[in-house]
């Protein structure tokens, strides 16, 4: 479970500090799925980063599973925005390096890593450096860092905005199907408003400069959602339709 | 054709410092008493080749291992220093004035403390090649991007882990520009040392021959030492390609 | 250049290497200079530091300097070699060699044949130990059974101070030094010239493009040197103040030692005769340090050198 | 409060330091001819205040002419060899074996030459701190991220537009490890040549009051040259700091 | 005008060599805007880069305004799929780059670049370094960049990628309206099958390893598109489902 208790969050800076975040709260309960969208730089990376223990907010308690955030945590599972790998490794390599830090046994954290970089269609590349690799492949690897921890909680940003309509549908869906057997407790930042309805429990807007949360919207679509077909349900239209509303009104900068 | 090259090239640019050097020796009409041409060299050399190469086997002793002694604690030292920050702000001045203190000072103390044996010319050589292969490694663990940085923070690496596995790889293109200046500078620590106590070594060669005016002899052993500092230069420009593939193919 | 260029006031700009750093030996120039003795031979000087005999003899050669002082038995062997042939002495400053064998009281060093077994430190390829084998026969001494160790000449001291060598082959003007060093322990001093008596020390050099080209200015550089030489003699005290002023680094006490034990070895008229000078080589060809065929006039320019 | 660490920690180190150093005069019983103990020197100091200031500041003029004439160069010729592989591996390989000639070995040439006056020992410092710059700025220049350079590519940049507005400012960070190493060894290499030829500055002192077995004067001018060095070495660090706030900014 | 003519590329590499893209033909006409869509890996970014001149074709030939491409020319401009942002400078320097690389006077490129970011909604971060944008931000200040020459032709590589859905809608219609003013012959690499369809004239898919040319679909709905009205036409939805449909042929690797 994750609690956010008015956190605000400025950067200081020489030209003038950014208030990044402003008294957000925020609860997203044990298991939970909750998506957040909002317009480009209103907050959403730093508020992962504050969950994730990254950065102190300038205000405001976050607490995870209990336990008030001052460090980062190893049951908490982060995929940034850049995909972050390191050059002198592998794909497989890359996605091994959490089971090495948590000084797990590599042989089984290998198979399970081939697995899922089978799973996100990286079969072909396991022994690829990141430079050998195309944008989306690289965000693919990314992501299987990112679960192959099975992390209780799981801090997705944008993850798979460098991926084509078709590869990221195939990627909600494996996600999705991943939840429901093993439910984490999972926030997922997002700019497609549709992927948020279709992977989400509950899905909150941002508002920009400085970011607030401006609305929280409960989707009641029962699971499982096949993402090809729910989207044409006329309850995911009108979420999406009601989200985009939102999010047009909540501020052009 | 690119095999060719790349080993001519390098003979080519050789090749014409040697000529540049032999033209001016002949049209400023330089005696070999100042400036031997190379003729002059071939032949002290081929006068003393077996004293000659055995001086120059108890050099590379010498400056290998005050390197590796000075890789490895200079690794170890700049690693400590970035992680407490605290402790880099009070030592590194510390640090930067003991270096400044000229080796040339400090080669009779050592003999005083250690003897004549090879232990003060490898301490000499440690002393002189030690601060450029710690600023580089700081400067290469410090250079750490925030995405990785953050990357490992939220894994909960440890602070071991975080070197071993992250900002020491990503140091190594970095470390390399300290360890290629080092090795050079270890070569003339070797030097300094055995000019100061020359009980052996091209050291001993330079200063020895230099006081019989035999230039051409020291020149021939100078002319080794820039053979051997070379070999050793790129010895370790090898290990760099080995080591840090990763690095040409992320730059260009 | 050559001959030393003219200043506007008409006097000669000239430069001038002291034999080794400054210390006593070498205060006679700052002396000349500071009571006008240059000045009043119409001598422009710049004085610089010198270094070892063979720097010294390259800096000559190659006109950076017109006048140095330098030890006339470590040059004579450098001619023997065919080295540096275009160099000439013209006066004297020590008539015989002032390298001596110096230990520590209570070494257990009072005679050369103590040194037998022992560490011997001398400068780096230094004449001291060219001569040593010629010294060795003469006292009777097992050459072989004495260690070489070669250090820089500065080190010198503190080998000997900290036990690291048991005796110093070294000037014996350096004798004050090498006590101060040691903390005040008395020093043993054992000449060379007890056996070697016909070895001369330092004298003054010059190349001979400007002993041909312009005697007069040797001449008269010759005769200020050799003044302020006579004054530093006369003046010990005097002449270490001068020196003092001119290089604060300079010890007035060491320095006064030094004026004080050069003085018997030295004749202020700078005498450099032809007979002795023969001698000597003599002796340098008879210890194997030269090869035979070196005459007087090759070394030493007589056109130039005193007349007493 | 992080002023007062900012000024306290270095302070803190150096006071550490002298401790240490003066705890060993006095527990091993070391003379002051050996090694004096900080307040002998600060005697010596005393003594000669003027003077060593004075040659204290023809040192720093040496060092600084020496050192800025191989950072301009060094850039220089840095740019060529990285712009032209080719010349690079032609002429690399000689100055690596250049680089390696004992500075020791070559400084009575210098004089020989070149005279008295600053000329050889400024000769000296370019020599000995040119090599770092050279080998730093090429790292650096080599280093240039694949995307950084197609942009500079894909906008047509010239050669000289490349370097200036991209790949230079790109290099700056690796680039100041070689300066910080560089102008390190720019105050050894003017300590070197004014030991071999003691007309001026701090070596000279070093030296001379060496052969007059002032041991405590030595030591006061080695403590003006740390002073000197760590002073000068700051510096450039703090240039580091006003050209480059960048590259902290994305590191961490 | 670009010509691709039976183009092949492929990577070596240690570990088996990659062959990206394989006999590619593909024209674009003077002024045209075709919009190039293919799953992740399929050569997209490849084949800008050749055409931009920065990689060199295995085989094949590629001429853009009439010349073979050899090197990088200074009528094409390329936004790259990554920001590739100068640290030390800010963002207005950033986008101002071009112009002083073609040695421009930079007072009047500074208006341009001024009325550029704005536009884009960065009216109060022109002189804020890049680290001190979000990730969104940042790729805004390479679109900048990459528009402020009003360059002959515009290569783009999924410019929109880190923008949330109503950014995104307010960049494309943007974008359109600059090319109705002054159509610059361009390529426009994407992930969303919506965006191909409501700003290209035609639409490319590659299908993946090697990349070939699968169909290029020319769009017949009428200019301008505004994108949140024509969205829901049915000529844009049959489009769109013709093409997701290519794609999901197009090979799952
Ligand atoms: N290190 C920093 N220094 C200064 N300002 C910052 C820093 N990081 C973020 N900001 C500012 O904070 C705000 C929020 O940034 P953030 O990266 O959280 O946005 P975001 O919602 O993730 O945007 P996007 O969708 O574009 O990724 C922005 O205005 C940005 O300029
Ligand atoms: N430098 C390289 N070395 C080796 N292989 C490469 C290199 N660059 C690209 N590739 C390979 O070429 C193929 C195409 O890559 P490209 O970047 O063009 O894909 P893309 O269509 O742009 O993908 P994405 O949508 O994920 O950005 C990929 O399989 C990739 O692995
Ligand atoms: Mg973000
Ligand atoms: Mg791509």
């Amino acid at each position: 479970m994750i609690v956010v208790e008015r956190v605000s969050r400025t950067f200081p800076a020489r030209s003038g500090s950014v208030a990044a975040l402003h008294e957000i709260d925020l609860t997203v309960a044990e298991g939970e799925f909750v998506a957040v969208i909002g317009r480009s730089g209103c907050g959403k990376s730093t508020l992962l980063r504050l969950i994730a223990g990254l950065l102190e907010p300038t205000s405001g308690t976050i607490t995870v599973t209990g336990r008030a955030v001052r460090a980062p945590s190893r049951e908490v599972a982060l995929m940034q925005q850049q995909p972050a790998l390191l050059p002198w490794r592998t794909a497989l390599g890359n996605v091994l390096l959490p089971v090495e830090m948590a000084r797990q046994p590599r042989a089984e954290g290998a198979v399970r890593a081939r697995e899922l970089l089978d799973a996100v269609g990286l079969a072909g590349f396991h022994h690829r450096h990141p430079y050998e690799l195309s944008g989306g492949m690289q965000q693919r690897v990314a992501l299987c860092r990112a679960l192959i921890q099975r992390p209780r909680v799981l801090l997705m940003d944008e993850p798979f905005s460098a991926l084509d309509a078709l590869t990221r549908e195939d990627m909600a869906a494996q996600l999705q199907a991943l939840h429901l057997a093993r439910p984490a407790t999972t926030v997922f930042v997002t700019h497609s408003i549709q992927e948020a309805v279709l992977l989400a429990d509950r899905v909150a807007v941002l508002s920009p400069r400085p970011g607030r949360v401006r609305e929280v919207l409960t989707i009641d679509i029962p699971r499982p959602r096949s993402l090809g077909r729910s989207a044409a349900l006329p309850a995911v239209a009108e979420c999406v339709a009601h989200l985009h509303d939102v999010l047009a009104e909540s501020g052009d900068d | 054709m690119t095999r060719i090259r790349s080993a001519g090239l390098p003979l080519l640019g050789a090749v014409t410092a040697l000529a540049i050097w032999w033209a001016g020796t002949v049209v400023f009409g330089i005696r070999p008493f100042f400036l031997p041409a190379p003729p002059d060299i071939v032949a002290a050399f081929r006068r003393e080749p077996a004293y000659l190469l055995r001086e120059a086997g108890s050099t590379v002793a010498v400056t290998v291992t005050g390197f590796g002694i000075a890789v490895v604690t200079g690794l170890l030292l700049a690693m400590v220093l970035t992680a407490w920050r605290a402790l880099e702000r009070a030592t590194l001045p510390v640090l930067v004035a003991l270096n400044s203190v000229p080796k040339v000072a400090v080669a009779p103390l050592l003999v005083v403390w250690l003897g004549f044996g090879a232990q003060p010319k490898i301490v000499l050589v440690v002393l002189i090649c030690f601060f450029p292969v710690v600023v580089a490694t700081m400067a290469g663990l410090t250079s750490t991007p925030v995405e990785l940085s953050e990357l490992s923070r939220s894994l909960s690496a440890s602070v071991w882990q975080a070197y071993v596995k992250i900002r020491l790889p990503w140091a190594l293109p970095q470390m390399f520009v300290g360890l290629k200046v080092g090795i050079s500078l270890a070569v003339i620590g070797a030097v300094v040392a055995e000019i100061n106590n020359p009980t052996g070594g091209l050291g001993a060669v330079i200063v020895l021959s230099g006081t019989s005016f035999d230039t051409p002899l020291a020149f021939a052993a100078i002319a080794l030492l820039a053979l051997l500092s070379t070999a050793l230069f790129y010895l370790v420009a090898g290990l760099e390609r080995l080591l840090v593939p990763w690095a040409r193919a992320i730059s260009g | 250049g050559d001959s030393g260029d003219s200043t506007e006031n008409g006097s000669d700009k000239v430069t001038y290497l002291t034999a080794f750093g400054a210390v006593g030996r070498d205060a006679f120039a700052w002396v000349a200079q500071e009571k006008g003795y240059f000045r009043d031979a119409g001598l422009d000087v710049t004085i610089q530091l010198g270094a070892a005999t063979g720097e010294n003899i390259k800096v000559l050669s190659a006109g950076q300097a017109q006048f140095a002082n330098v030890d006339l038995t470590g040059a004579w062997i450098l001619a023997g070699k065919g080295q540096a042939p275009d160099i000439r002495a013209f006066a004297a400053v020590h008539q015989r060699t002032l390298v001596s064998i110096i230990a520590l009281e209570g070494a257990g060093i009072t005679a050369p044949k103590n040194l037998e077994g022992r560490k011997l430190g001398a400068a780096t390829g230094s004449v001291n130990q060219l001569l040593f084998p010629g010294y060795a026969k003469l006292a009777g001494i097992d050459e072989s059974r004495v260690e070489w160790v070669n250090a820089p000449p500065a080190q010198l001291p503190a080998l000997l101070a900290s036990g690291r060598v048991d005796a110093l082959s070294t000037f014996l003007i350096g004798a004050r030094g090498i006590e101060k060093a040691a903390g005040g322990r008395k020093s043993v001093v054992l000449p060379y010239s007890t056996f070697l008596p016909g070895l001369f020390g330092n004298g003054l050099m010059a190349s001979t493009a400007v002993a041909q080209d312009d005697p007069d200015l040797v001449r008269r550089f010759r005769d200020a040197a050799l003044k302020g030489l006579r004054y530093s003699l006369d003046h010990p005290e005097e002449a270490a103040q001068i020196l003092k002023k001119a290089q604060p680094t300079a010890d007035v006490a060491a320095a006064v030692g030094e004026i004080t034990l050069m003085a018997p070895a030295v004749d202020p008229s700078g005498a450099i005769d032809r007979t002795r000078v023969a001698d000597a080589l003599a002796t340098l060809e008879t210890n194997g340090l030269i090869p035979p065929g070196l005459t007087p006039e090759s070394v030493v320019d007589f056109a130039v050198a005193p007349t007493a």
